[in-house]
């Protein structure tokens, strides 16, 4: 199977996934500028961290009018997963393609380290190898992480058993301790943790290559690679 | 054209001479005349006035503090490119270079603390960036004053913001640093950042411009009023009188530089046969870059057409134009017939970039603007013919007929002045500083900020960097000299606890006003030991940064001379960290432990004040204990290695059993004040019980046992003459809690 | 020339950290009687001659929509001048 | 109850990187009639009653010369409005 990692002006996490998948994960993977407007060939699409645009309207808010994002859009629609990390996340909101948005960290400062995570839904195509109620190590690296949506979007939330992530001892401010949720359909997820920063242990911890692994388990248990 | 025009609205020539005009722009009445009499021979216009003044000042010419670099050790079979203007490379093997460098932005940051920070991170990474080194990791190192009030508390949090946003943005983890509080920084903060690059070695680029012909490439933001003549200003110093210099304010976008730095790097990866030269424009601009650049490709001239420089703002005049410092510009010299190429792969990394000027016939630097010829001076005299001066050094009056006996620490609980001594903001954990750094970006990060020296592996390859930085300005103010030294020997002694050898260092010397001899004696004399140190530890000096005029209302800072150094780990399992791992392993301290308190963070914290003679230091010793750590580390005898600093034997071990939260049971042949001595060339181990004996044989009487690490929580240390008792969370929790809550 | 003047500020229900920030500081520094800050962004586009008020409304507008504000979490609201010349 | 609405922006000579993002954005999505862009913050102090116009005038000011604008880079103006109550 075949990852997309898209790369905006401003990214800077985009070698991280893409050593992560080849070296690690051991998939095939190509980065994508932001400038192409087609998808056509792979399997599952992963929108790195940094600070595209500089981050200096609202974090993601520039990128969502990239060349790329029609095609992210449509590929979104298929159903095929698609991962956004922390800027990542950012875009998605952004774009629509997620509910809520983030907002600066209660501290109104940068965050990096790493903090513990529950796993609050290991049915989804990108936490299947975990199991349910896991706890994980995995860092965070943000300023704006601090997740919102109103009462009635964290309803759905919930009730659609949307949210993936959840931090143990929120260290933003997150509503509902939220650190990733996905789409309705659940082929789109956004977290503000950095999986690909944990796939070796000598890094700290390799509690991150699951969300990956889940990925192409689920491609590869549908027998047929999307076309 | 033959005639150098001026411009109207400007001084005429004559003005400048009989008004002195130069002098506000920091040249001296003996520059002027050298200009005038023995450069030019004629009366210099306001251009070329400004022109001198960006490139005569200390930050370019280094005129005060050259005869004195010349001291410096910078030999070593691995050094691939010593000191010059950018930064210094070392062969690290596998055709791999790493390349480093420090650079000082105290007086920018003392004026507008966050703009001055994010400047500060942007200029160090252009440097590396420049040789064509991609930067892998970032440290900062940092003095302030104590915070008293909600001022002080805001400014120390300026500079960490502004460091985390350049660094985070750009995506360079920021892996380490150091960070210091003295009231000797009141008014005079220091800020320095040092930054890592790594390279292939056969992808080399100097800052050159040959071959008449070639054209000259302006990259990145456009030219704005802001920091004009910032290299002049960084030469004056401060003083209560003088707030109207505080207008050069620049401000860093990390977003721009990004993009400049990955177009420079494809321009030089994959274009390099259409690339003659590359610098970045740092201090002193557009004059300073392009004039280094001609006068080290030697024997042409160039002439640039000020029309054609990118601009911000509106009726920007030549000396505007030259010595704007506006942050993420670079200047390229390209071969003739290969611009285009060039300028589109600044297109496609959406980069401005722009030809300005072309390398010409003879030695003159030319500049046209507005059609007119503004200024003509031959190049070699702007670049290299700065005036040098040896300047006078006599001991300063602090240090004669000094008090040569050692401080008495007077202690009647040990373990309450342990907690005072973890509650220093010396000593305490930075953790709130560096928790706002991203340290992982680029996943390479081993060894991330807490503990002695940084870790960063070489993808791909089984080894790995350290990184740190050191210096402690109490010590050079009592002996310059051996303080140097001690500043070179401390850093080493963190590279070597954490599994590496030292490579080579960076600095920046950080000094009061060296026209006042007893403030050039502190200068040449750590100089000096910095450089004994350095042969010793065959750690060659490749790079650096000068800093002067530390000094407000006449008073100097503590001689402060930052040592960045790098160290190679031949094998990531030799990486070591100073966190106890295991209970029951055997805990040692090696090397003598000797009265070490003048100049001690004890006689600090208990007399307010530091004084007397320092305390000695035998480098070959060092040494010796050093080689005997990195032995025990390559033989795999260690499970964890802490070198003894600021705050003494006490504090290290204290500082060893938080990370695992694992407590400790000792015995020491030595006195509770003993505990407290800062007396060099010593390091907290501990070695799993089965490599005990093996590890005893080694060191043989150079380390002492003092117990074993115990997993129930609690720091129990046994003196001849009391002891120390004290739960380890208990002890974190002061540790970690006191530099948040003297900043809140 | 027109000048449009846009503001853009959090929704009420939404904390910001920033102003809380500066809130904060300004009880320390002694100003007890300033008892509350919001804090936003101010923009100011000039915009060049040639489009109807109906249709520079519409634009400015649009404009907000995508990009200046993030409906999730702020309000805006704006005002045009008219101006002679550039500012 | 005061209102005190306070401007502040960047100095003319100073590089606004965020205004400039944005302008640039602009651009690309084709609003090309957009020829400046300025980005600042805009702050809503509300103030309690009991202090003259003049008191008010010099608290603002010194607010905003200490704590809201760099004077180093930054300008500010604002403007003082009466509210009844709590906005
Ligand atoms: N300003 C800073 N930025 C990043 N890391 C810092 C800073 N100050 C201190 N640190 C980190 O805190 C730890 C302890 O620093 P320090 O006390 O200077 O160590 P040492 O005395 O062993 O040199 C180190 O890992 C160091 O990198
Ligand atoms: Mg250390």
């Amino acid at each position: 199977m075949k990852f997309a990692v898209l790369a905006f002006p401003g990214s800077n996490c985009e070698m991280d996934l893409y050593n992560a998948i080849k070296d690690i994960i051991k998939e095939d993977v190509e980065l994508v500028s932001y400038k192409h407007d087609s998808l056509a060939g792979f399997d599952a699409v992963l929108i790195p961290g940094g600070f595209s645009y500089g981050d200096y309207l609202r974090s993601g808010a520039i990128a969502r009018f990239s060349p790329i994002i029609p095609a992210l859009q449509d590929f979104a629609k298929s159903g095929k997963p698609v991962l956004g990390i922390c800027n990542g996340f950012q875009i998605l909101t952004e774009a629509g393609l997620l509910p809520g948005s983030l907002q600066k960290n209660v501290s109104a400062k940068f965050i990096c380290k790493t903090e513990p995570l529950v796993v609050n839904n290991n049915h989804s195509m990108f936490s299947s190898e975990y199991k349910a109620g896991q706890l994980i190590d995995l860092p965070i690296a943000h300023g704006d992480g601090n997740y919102y949506c109103d009462q009635a979007t964290l309803r759905d939330l919930v009730a659609n058993d949307q949210i993936v992530f959840k931090y143990q001892n929120n260290p933003n401010g997150s509503v509902d301790n939220i650190a990733g949720i996905t789409n309705k359909q659940g082929n789109v997820l956004g977290m503000m943790p950095h999986p690909e920063r944990a796939v070796e242990a000598v890094l700290g911890s390799d509690d991150g290559k699951g969300v990956f692994q889940s990925i192409v388990n689920h491609i590869k248990s549908r027998g047929v690679i999307y076309e | 054209m033959n005639s150098v025009m001026d411009q109207t609205t400007e001084a005429t020539p004559e003005q400048i001479r009989d008004n002195k005009l130069y002098q506000s722009m920091g040249l001296t009445d003996h520059e002027y005349g050298l200009i005038k009499d023995d450069v030019l021979h004629r009366l210099p216009n306001y251009t070329e006035v400004g022109l001198f003044s960006g490139m005569w000042s200390e930050h370019c010419s280094y005129k005060n503090s050259k005869p004195v670099l010349k001291k410096f050790f910078t030999k070593g079979k691995h050094v691939v490119k010593g000191p010059g203007e950018g930064a210094g490379i070392i062969d690290i093997g596998d055709n791999q270079g790493v390349v480093f460098k420090a650079e000082s932005h105290n007086h920018p940051s003392a004026v507008e603390p966050f703009q001055g920070a994010t400047t500060g991170v942007g200029g160090i990474l252009r440097d590396i960036f420049s040789m064509g080194a991609r930067p892998i990791a970032s440290m900062d190192s940092l003095r302030f004053a104590e915070p008293k009030t909600d001022a002080d508390k805001y400014f120390i949090q300026q500079i960490v913001a502004g460091i985390s946003a350049y660094g985070n943005c750009i995506g360079i983890p920021t892996v380490g640093g150091d960070t210091a509080f003295d009231d000797a920084y009141a008014h005079n903060p220091l800020v320095n950042v040092m930054s890592v690059g790594l390279m292939d070695l056969d992808k080399i680029e100097v800052g050159a411009a040959a071959g008449v012909g070639n054209s000259i490439i302006y990259v990145g933001h456009k030219t704005g009023r802001d920091g004009i003549n910032g290299a002049s200003f960084a030469s004056f110093q401060f003083d209560s009188e003088h707030e109207s210099q505080r207008s050069a304010v620049q401000v860093g976008d990390p977003f721009e530089e990004k993009l400049v730095m990955e177009a420079c790097l494809d321009v030089i990866n994959n274009h390099s046969d259409a690339l003659v030269g590359i610098q970045d424009m740092g201090a002193a601009g557009l004059v300073s870059s392009s004039a280094e650049m001609g006068s080290k490709a030697g024997g042409n001239g160039m002439e640039l057409n000020l029309d054609l420089v990118p601009q911000r703002e509106a009726g920007m005049s030549a000396f505007e134009l030259m010595l704007s410092e506006s942050q993420e510009r670079m200047l390229l010299c390209v071969k003739a017939g290969h611009e285009d190429e060039v300028l589109k792969v600044f297109a496609d990394h959406g980069v401005n970039a722009v030809v300005i000027g072309h390398v010409t016939e003879g030695h003159n630097y030319k500049l046209m603007h507005h059609g007119k010829l503004v200024a003509d001076v031959p190049v070699d005299s702007l670049a290299s013919q700065a005036p040098v001066y040896h300047r006078e050094s006599e001991m300063p009056e602090h240090l004669k007929n000094v008090d040569t006996n050692q401080y008495q620490p007077k202690i009647t609980n040990p373990t309450e002045t342990l907690k005072e001594m973890l509650s220093q903001l010396t000593i305490a954990s930075k953790e709130s500083i560096y928790e706002t750094y991203d340290t992982q970006v680029q996943t390479n990060t081993i060894v991330a900020p807490g503990s002695d020296a940084a870790v960063v592996r070489v993808r791909h390859y089984d080894k790995a960097l350290a990184i740190t930085t050191d210096v402690n300005g109490r010590y050079l103010y009592l002996n310059p000299r051996e303080g140097g030294a001690m500043a070179v020997a401390e850093a080493a002694r963190n590279i070597v606890a954490s599994g590496a050898v030292p490579l080579g260092i960076t600095d920046c010397l950080n000094f009061g006003n060296p026209e006042k001899p007893d403030q050039f004696y502190e200068l040449d004399q750590a100089v000096m030991g910095m450089t004994e140190a350095c042969e010793k530890f065959e750690a060659p000096v490749i790079s650096g940064n000068v800093s002067l005029n530390n000094e407000y209302d006449n008073i100097p800072i503590y001689p402060t001379p930052m040592v960045g150094m790098v160290g190679l780990i031949k094998g990531l399992d030799h990486i070591t960290t100073q966190d106890f791992k295991h209970a029951d392993d055997v805990v040692y301290v090696v090397g003598k432990t000797e009265p070490g308190f003048n100049g001690s963070q004890i006689q600090k914290m208990q007399t307010g004040q530091i004084s007397g003679k320092l305390f000695d230091f035998d480098l070959d010793y060092e040494v010796k204990i050093q080689k005997l750590v990195t032995a025990a580390i390559q033989q795999k005898l260690l499970n964890s290695a802490h070198d003894i600093s600021e705050g003494g034997l006490i504090t290290a071990i204290a500082e060893s059993t938080f990370g695992n939260q694992l407590g400790v049971d000792l015995t020491a042949d030595l006195t509770v004040a003993d505990f407290f001595s800062e007396s060099q060339s010593r390091f907290i181990v501990s070695v799993p019980q089965e490599k005990q004996a093996e590890f005893e044989q080694l060191v043989g009487n150079d380390a002492q046992k003092l117990g074993k690490v115990v997993d129930d929580n609690h720091l129990f240390v046994q003196a001849n003459d009391g002891y120390f008792d004290l739960d380890v969370d208990k002890a974190f929790g002061i540790w970690k809690g006191a530099l948040p809550c003297r900043l809140k | 020339m027109a000048l449009a003047k846009v503001y853009v500020n959090y929704k009420k229900s939404i904390l910001n950290p920033e102003a809380e920030a500066v809130h904060k500081a300004l009880k320390r520094l002694g100003y007890s009687d300033v008892e509350d800050v919001k804090l936003g962004k101010y923009f100011e586009l000039t915009v060049a001659d040639g489009k109807t008020k109906a249709e520079l409304d519409a634009e400015i507008n649009e404009i907000c929509d995508k990009l200046l504000a993030n409906y999730n979490m702020e309000n805006y609201h704006y005002e045009i001048v008219e101006t002679e010349a550039a500012q």
